[in-house]
């Protein structure tokens, strides 16, 4: 109804604005309306879909704006290498050798000599196993670590081989192409009007990528300290840190699996469920009347113009966001599971 | 059927209708030439207003390039309004450092008169509002120690009650006095504070002050400076181009171009001429909502956390009755406790403000000097990291400490 | 406006311009600066038009509203999942169960001990039992929660639907007045428009995604929750798959409560914030009644979004420091 | 129908060759051409002047929208509270769901009583959970009158402190620091309507993003909690006899704790917010009118401005700290 009034009203104004030009003209008057026509409704709103809404779909099509939804299960699946952590584990295995044998052979020296009482022989043959123990685990870290890696990899694997990697893909693409056709559509009259869902195209792109690299870096981190979180685990007074170097390890490794889950389950959601009434919206929004717009969309449609609905648009929202809460729900969730 | 024949005779209605007007102001002329020139006229003029820019695109250009700038009647009205908001700003800032540095100390100082015969009448009508509380509780215990006290424990407790009931009506009934000795207790030790730091409070608020002052530098040389700059650009750029002799010819100070344009004194005269009177335009006061904010949350973050201090301390001082009485009832003993902390913790506030002033002060005195230039803006409009800081220590540092303090009471 | 009506105006105004057409230049001016006040009334009204469109499409979710909150995700797609699961416990379970028999075979040393094993080894054979049964038990929370949803729902839910769209329309209705007189008048009221119905879009359609992907971890939850160290684990991951698929009878208890509720409110209260206090409630009510999440965080957020901007800092910052 | 549309065209008709005819006919001198440029700048101004008018009269009658009304209704605002019987359908359905709750709850407790039965502690304590059990089941038959006695008895100690308070202070609080300006017939230039009365005339987004918000905060601040606190009362009221039985419960007992203890929170808010009306008026009659008054011309009363905003700030504190009291 609202939009059938705009209809009319500007229908009207469109008519007034070509009677008053000609006369205008005919009477050789300058017509200041006809600058505004220009400026305000046709120059503007063109230079914003070109300089502003082209170069961005330009670049989600060609540059590397969608490279997230090209390889997600490349980026989600991978892992720093091992064998980043082998300079620091030789430093921390240069310090401790004289160390352990030191406390090997006093122990040794305990056990040959001072051996008085069973509990204590019991005692220091444990710390004995312990220490052997922890120097056997430090190192072969490097090795521990690939098959943590490892583990979780393969796990993700098969999490992705739970759905078709093109349908997430799809969802994907969907949501940030969405995104931009509502905000060139909003855009093309007013910029501010746009702002949001503009900037909403700029999180998807980037905000994966951002938290995914977080994963990286805090997990590359955690890899130089995993032999020390080994070592203070099995050191009674130190076990507090060093469990948690070794939770926050095994938790920021396995957010890669949790994370396909997580885009699984969307695509899974997707294929679905089902909207009531599922409206469609169309990049193209180059005339003042918005019916005259929806004709122009309906015949341009035909040869491919962006065009998106609610579905896609929301559910590639919510497989972007999905991204993003992942490592908040899990560090959450997972807390303090080792002894 | 119906509808068509009414739309078909619609259609022929419409077409007479745009045949007549076409006729309509060809009255007095004959109707082949008018008909003529109807059709012929406006493309004439439409060509006639196009050529000019099609024989000088330079002149295209620059048309246009005046449009997308702002209009000549909004000219006058940018100045205007531009100024105005630089002048109100610097009055509010103005004001509000005036303000503060003059009477900050009345400011912390300040406390709810529990004395003040409106305050005081009000906590005795909520004593009053007590009264059936203290029958019902009276009465309850009453009753138990009567009927359902089965152990000489049970009911040595409700004696208790009853004794701790009774001295709680005593403190009730005195309670305005109580606070108004616990005010000026703590007032005294604010006041103490106060005076022992004197130099660095003074410190303190001149650098809130000075970030205040700041952020009006700043939004001033947001809105002229980049004008400023933008105006040199584009001058030397249209002299590289050369045709500005015609804007300075039709600029309205027109001494120095009369008669000897082209000469490069003239030019040069023209442009300055032109910057400085442009100065004062095309400023959009739109592009330092930031600064703006930026002012307003020190406005708020000083006035507004002092305010609402003070009527939180008005808000437990008038329920100060009910605490006492949920403090000597033992089944509501925790909340008159929680309500007893919370009345000690806002008043407190003071202190922990004047606290803070001093410390503030006691850092901007130790730091050493050339730290201090560190800060954002382009030099010489920066604010200092650490008077921002400060600033933010100022807004939110007794908020901290208030609940750090809660954590560290002991459970009522 | 019909067709003929239209039609007249436009021809009494194509008369009024030959009119003026044929008359001179002033009035013509006159016109003139009407008209370019008219054409930036089209500008703006093409804004609004446009805001319209978006405002609309975004509005269809509340069509979709019954639907999606009396209904859950089909099994077929969870089973497949949880199956996956199930497959990679399995292998540690028979691991767990031969160690615990070896141990009580061999290494039973003392009585404790082996009783200590035998209760383990019971707990495992209750594990069994579950995991296999979870998609039986994932079953029977749907079906609570759907029909309890649908006895709900029946209540009276489309008044608070229709509660909510009301908000939405007085949000539209003060943008594009102000947008008319302004072109950027109302630009951040738009903002605040399109955010929410996007916001409560999102919602409804992670409920689903977060159903699917907790149901899919029942397994491993019950798997998780039979040792010790790992059961708080077990515990949270089924609070959240207990939490997501009861959500929408918060959600349904609220629409109903909105709907029966606010006729009651009365009149001198204006009617447009009544209404958004409702929408807030509605995004707010799993906090509220099922208790996911802080009230806190829910009343900061409530702040934060009327614009509240150092008050709402200052709440935030209280938040975090309280914690 | 149809005679009618013809009649019209056949005036339609007739009117415009009249026009044409006068029009054609007189000839309106050139002189008025000329002066087209001086006209249009003159209504230029004019109309950017009126369009500002127009957007601050609208934006703030939005700002302020039914002040008038919650002024003059306060002290009802405050006391509003939700009626049983409105939500009594609800409350039907949710007992009857209680009630059907109870059985495998009595069940369990029996099983529960079996399988402890062998300590005669274990039995005792199973034993009282099972009379709380009752209890809690005569409660929940009785909770629309428990709750209407709740909600009674806050009704009844919100207006007891609302009586002694001049109410008029507080609406001239909401009236110091809206302020008025000329639009509302007012010769005077004061308060956030004034700010943004010049805010606005020196750039649109200025007035809207700094004072337009305040405004509605002023008073928003003063609704929003109410309206919020009246939406969560009704949901508790209904879900009340379900808190009863969970509190009773043994085994769910903290989660109905905290049920029961929202429930008394968000009924007791109210006498809160009366407090908060007494606490404003109070302090703005102690410390008189122009205490921390800033500004030269335009004064910001920061007294009243906060009191009115306290309202969204101190119910967080109250929710915020006064939890765990039930045993």
């Amino acid at each position: 109804m609202r939009k059938k009034k705009f209809m009319n009203l500007m229908a009207l104004a469109l008519v007034i604005i070509l009677l008053m030009i000609v006369s205008a003209e005919a009477k050789g008057i300058k017509l200041e309306s006809l600058e505004v026509l220009l400026e305000s409704l046709i120059i503007k709103p063109l230079i914003r879909g070109l300089v502003i809404a082209a170069p961005i779909g330009y670049w989600l099509a060609y540059q590397d704006g969608t490279s997230f939804v090209k390889n997600f299960n490349r980026v989600i699946l991978y892992n720093p290498p091992t064998e980043g952590i082998l300079p620091f584990l030789n430093i921390l295995l240069k310090i401790l050798f004289p160390v352990y044998s030191l406390l090997i052979v006093s122990i040794g020296f305990y056990l040959l000599l001072y051996s008085s009482s069973p509990e204590g022989r019991a005692n220091a043959k444990s710390l004995l196993s312990k220490l052997i123990i922890t120097l056997v685990l430090i190192s072969l870290s490097s090795r521990l670590i690939w098959l943590i890696f490892s583990i979780s990899g393969y796990l993700t694997d098969s999490i992705f081989s739970l759905t078709s990697l093109e349908l997430i893909r799809e969802i994907l693409n969907g949501g940030i192409w969405g995104m931009l056709i509502l905000s060139t559509w909003l855009m093309i009259p007013d910029i501010e009007l746009g702002a949001v869902s503009l900037m909403l195209v700029y999180v998807f792109a980037w905000l994966p990528y951002m938290v995914i690299s977080l994963r990286n870096i805090i997990l590359t981190a955690l890899m130089i300290l995993f032999p020390l979180g080994i070592l203070l685990y099995f050191i009674p007074e130190l076990k507090s840190i060093g469990k948690t170097i070794l939770e926050q390890f095994l938790i920021w490794t396995f957010i890669q699996a949790f994370m396909a889950l997580a885009l699984v389950s969307v695509a899974k959601a997707f294929s679905v469920t089902t909207l009531v009434s599922n409206p469609e919206i169309t990049c193209l929004n180059i005339f003042p009347v918005p019916g005259i717009n929806n004709m122009l969309a309906w015949f341009f449609t035909s040869i491919d113009l962006g065009t998106t609905n609610l579905m896609t648009l929301g559910f590639g929202a919510v497989a972007h966001f999905s991204i993003i809460l992942v490592p908040i729900v899990m560090v959450l969730l997972f807390k303090k599971f080792l002894p | 059927m119906q509808r068509e024949d009414s739309q078909r005779m619609w259609n022929k209605i419409l077409a007479i209708f745009i045949i007549l007007i076409l006729l309509s102001s060809s009255v007095s002329a004959s109707i082949i030439d008018t008909i003529w020139g109807l059709i012929t006229k406006p493309l004439k003029g439409v060509l006639k207003s196009w050529e000019h820019v099609l024989k000088n695109p330079k002149h295209f250009i620059k048309h246009w390039g005046k449009h997308f700038a702002h209009e000549e009647l909004e000219e006058k009205g940018e100045r205007i309004r531009t100024f105005a908001y630089v002048f109100l700003l610097g009055l509010f800032t103005w004001t509000v450092t005036k303000d503060i540095s003059e009477n900050i100390n009345r400011y912390i100082l300040i406390n709810p008169d529990p004395l003040h015969e409106g305050v005081k009448s009000t906590v005795y009508s909520f004593i009053h509002l007590l009264i059936p509380f203290y029958v019902l509780a009276l009465v309850s215990l009453g009753v138990y120690i009567l009927f359902l006290s089965t152990s000489p424990k049970g009911r040595s407790r409700a004696k208790s009650m009853v004794s701790k009931l009774i001295i709680g009506m005593i403190l009730v009934t005195i309670s305005p006095h109580l606070l108004n000795f616990f005010f000026t207790l703590s007032e005294n030790v604010t006041k103490n504070i106060l005076t022992q730091g004197e130099e660095e409070v003074t410190d303190a608020v001149g650098t809130y002050t000075g970030v205040m002052w700041k952020s009006w530098f700043l939004t001033v040389g947001a809105i002229y400076g980049v004008n400023a700059l933008g105006d040199i650009v584009t001058e030397t750029v249209t002299h590289a181009t050369g045709f500005s002799i015609s804007q300075i010819k039709k600029h309205h100070y027109s001494w120095g171009t009369r008669g000897m344009k082209g000469y490069w004194p003239v030019k040069v005269l023209g442009t300055l001429d032109k910057i400085l009177s442009k100065l004062k335009v095309e400023a959009e006061p739109g592009r330092t909502i930031p600064m703006l904010m930026l002012s307003i949350t020190l406005f708020i973050g000083v006035y507004g956390i002092l305010a609402f201090r003070y009527l939180m301390v008005m808000f437990f001082t008038l329920l100060f009755p009910f605490t006492i009485f949920f403090l000597c009832f033992d089944p509501t003993k925790k909340l008159g406790g929680t309500l007893l902390e919370q009345l000690l913790l806002w008043t407190f506030v003071q202190e922990f403000y004047a606290i803070i002033l001093v410390a503030i002060g006691t850092g901007m005195i130790m730091l050493p000097e050339d730290l201090l230039g560190y800060g954002f803006g382009i030099w010489p409009l920066t604010i200092s990291f650490f008077d921002l800081a400060a600033c933010f220590t100022l807004m939110l540092g007794p908020i901290i400490l208030f609940m750090l303090l809660r954590k560290l009471l002991p459970p009522l | 406006m019909d067709k003929k009506s239209r039609i007249f105006t436009l021809l009494v105004v194509i008369l009024l311009l030959s009119t003026l057409v044929n008359a001179g230049g002033a009035l013509l001016g006159i016109i003139d600066v009407a008209i370019k006040e008219g054409l930036k009334l089209v500008a703006k009204g093409w804004i609004v038009s446009t805001g319209w469109q978006v405002i609309d499409f975004y509005e269809k979710i509340f069509d979709s509203f019954p639907l999606l909150l009396t209904t859950n995700p089909p099994m077929s797609e969870i089973t497949s999942g949880m199956f996956f699961f199930i497959k990679i416990i399995a292998p540690f379970y028979i691991l767990a169960i031969v160690i615990l028999a070896l141990y009580i075979l061999m290494a039973s040393s003392s009585m404790r001990g082996r009783a200590k094993a035998k209760s383990m080894l019971t707990n495992l054979i209750i594990g069994l039992v579950l995991i296999s049964l979870s998609p039986g038990v994932l079953k029977v929370f749907f079906i609570i929660s759907e029909n309890l949803a649908n006895a709900l729902i029946s209540m009276g839910a489309n008044a608070g639907i229709s509660a909510l769209k009301g908000a939405s329309g007085g949000l539209y209705e003060k943008f594009w007045k102000l947008t008319l007189i302004h072109r950027t008048g109302g630009i951040e009221l738009f903002a605040i428009h399109t955010t929410l119905l996007f916001g409560l879009t999102i919602m409804l359609l992670l409920r689903h995604v977060m159903v699917i992907l907790f149901g899919m971890l029942l397994p491993l939850a019950f798997f998780l929750y039979l040792f010790y160290p790992t059961k708080h684990i077990g515990k949270g991951l089924f609070m959240q798959t207990f939490l997501w698929t009861f959500m929408p009878i918060a959600w349904i208890l609220a629409l109903v409560i909105i709907g029966t509720v606010i006729g009651s409110i009365p009149s001198y209260i204006p009617e447009f914030y009544i209404l958004i206090a409702a929408l807030f409630f509605f995004i707010g009510s799993p906090m509220m009644i099922l208790g996911v999440g802080d009230w806190l965080a829910f009343l900061v957020f409530l702040f934060e979004v009327l614009q509240a901007a150092p008050l709402s800092i200052g709440a935030v910052v209280i938040d975090e420091t309280m914690k | 129908m149809r005679m009618n549309s013809r009649i019209k065209i056949l005036i339609v008709i007739g009117l415009i060759l009249v026009a044409m005819s006068i029009s054609t006919a007189v000839r309106i001198p050139k002189i008025f051409g000329e002066s087209h440029e001086t006209g249009f700048n003159r209504m230029g101004i004019i109309i950017w002047i009126a369009k500002r008018l127009l957007y601050i009269w609208l934006s703030a009658s939005y700002g302020t929208e039914g002040l008038n009304e919650l002024k003059a209704n306060l002290s009802e605002i405050v006391m509003m509270n939700p009626s049983i019987t409105t939500l009594s359908n609800l409350m039907v359905i949710v007992i009857k769901l209680v009630f059907a709750l109870y059985i495998p709850a009595i069940a369990f407790l029996g099983f529960y009583i079996l399988f402890l039965s062998s300590s005669p502690e274990g039995r005792a304590e199973a034993k009282s959970m099972l009379t709380k059990l009752i209890v809690g089941l005569i409660f929940v038959s009785v909770s629309p009158q428990l709750m209407n006695l709740l909600l009674t008895v806050s009704e009844g100690l919100t207006s007891s402190i609302l009586a002694p308070t001049a109410k008029g202070v507080f609406t001239k609080a909401w009236d110091t620091s809206i302020g008025a300006t000329p639009l509302d017939l007012r010769l005077e230039l004061s308060g956030l309507k004034g700010l943004h009365f010049i805010a606005t005339f020196i750039e649109i987004e200025l007035g809207f993003y700094t004072f337009l918000f305040f405004m509605i905060l002023v008073w928003g601040a003063f609704i929003f909690p109410i309206l919020i606190r009246f939406f969560a009362v009704s949901v508790f009221i209904v879900l009340f006899p379900l808190s009863i039985l969970l509190y009773s419960f043994e085994f769910t007992k903290a989660l109905g704790r905290t049920m029961l203890e929202q429930t008394i929170i968000w009924t007791f808010l109210q006498v809160i917010n009366a407090l908060i009306v007494l606490t404003v008026v109070q302090s703005i009659i102690s410390l008189g009118e122009d205490f921390m008054k800033v500004g030269w011309g335009i004064t910001i009363p920061v007294i009243p401005l906060v009191g009115c905003l306290m309202f969204a700030v101190a119910p967080l504190f109250i929710i915020r700290f006064f939890r765990g009291f039930l045993p």
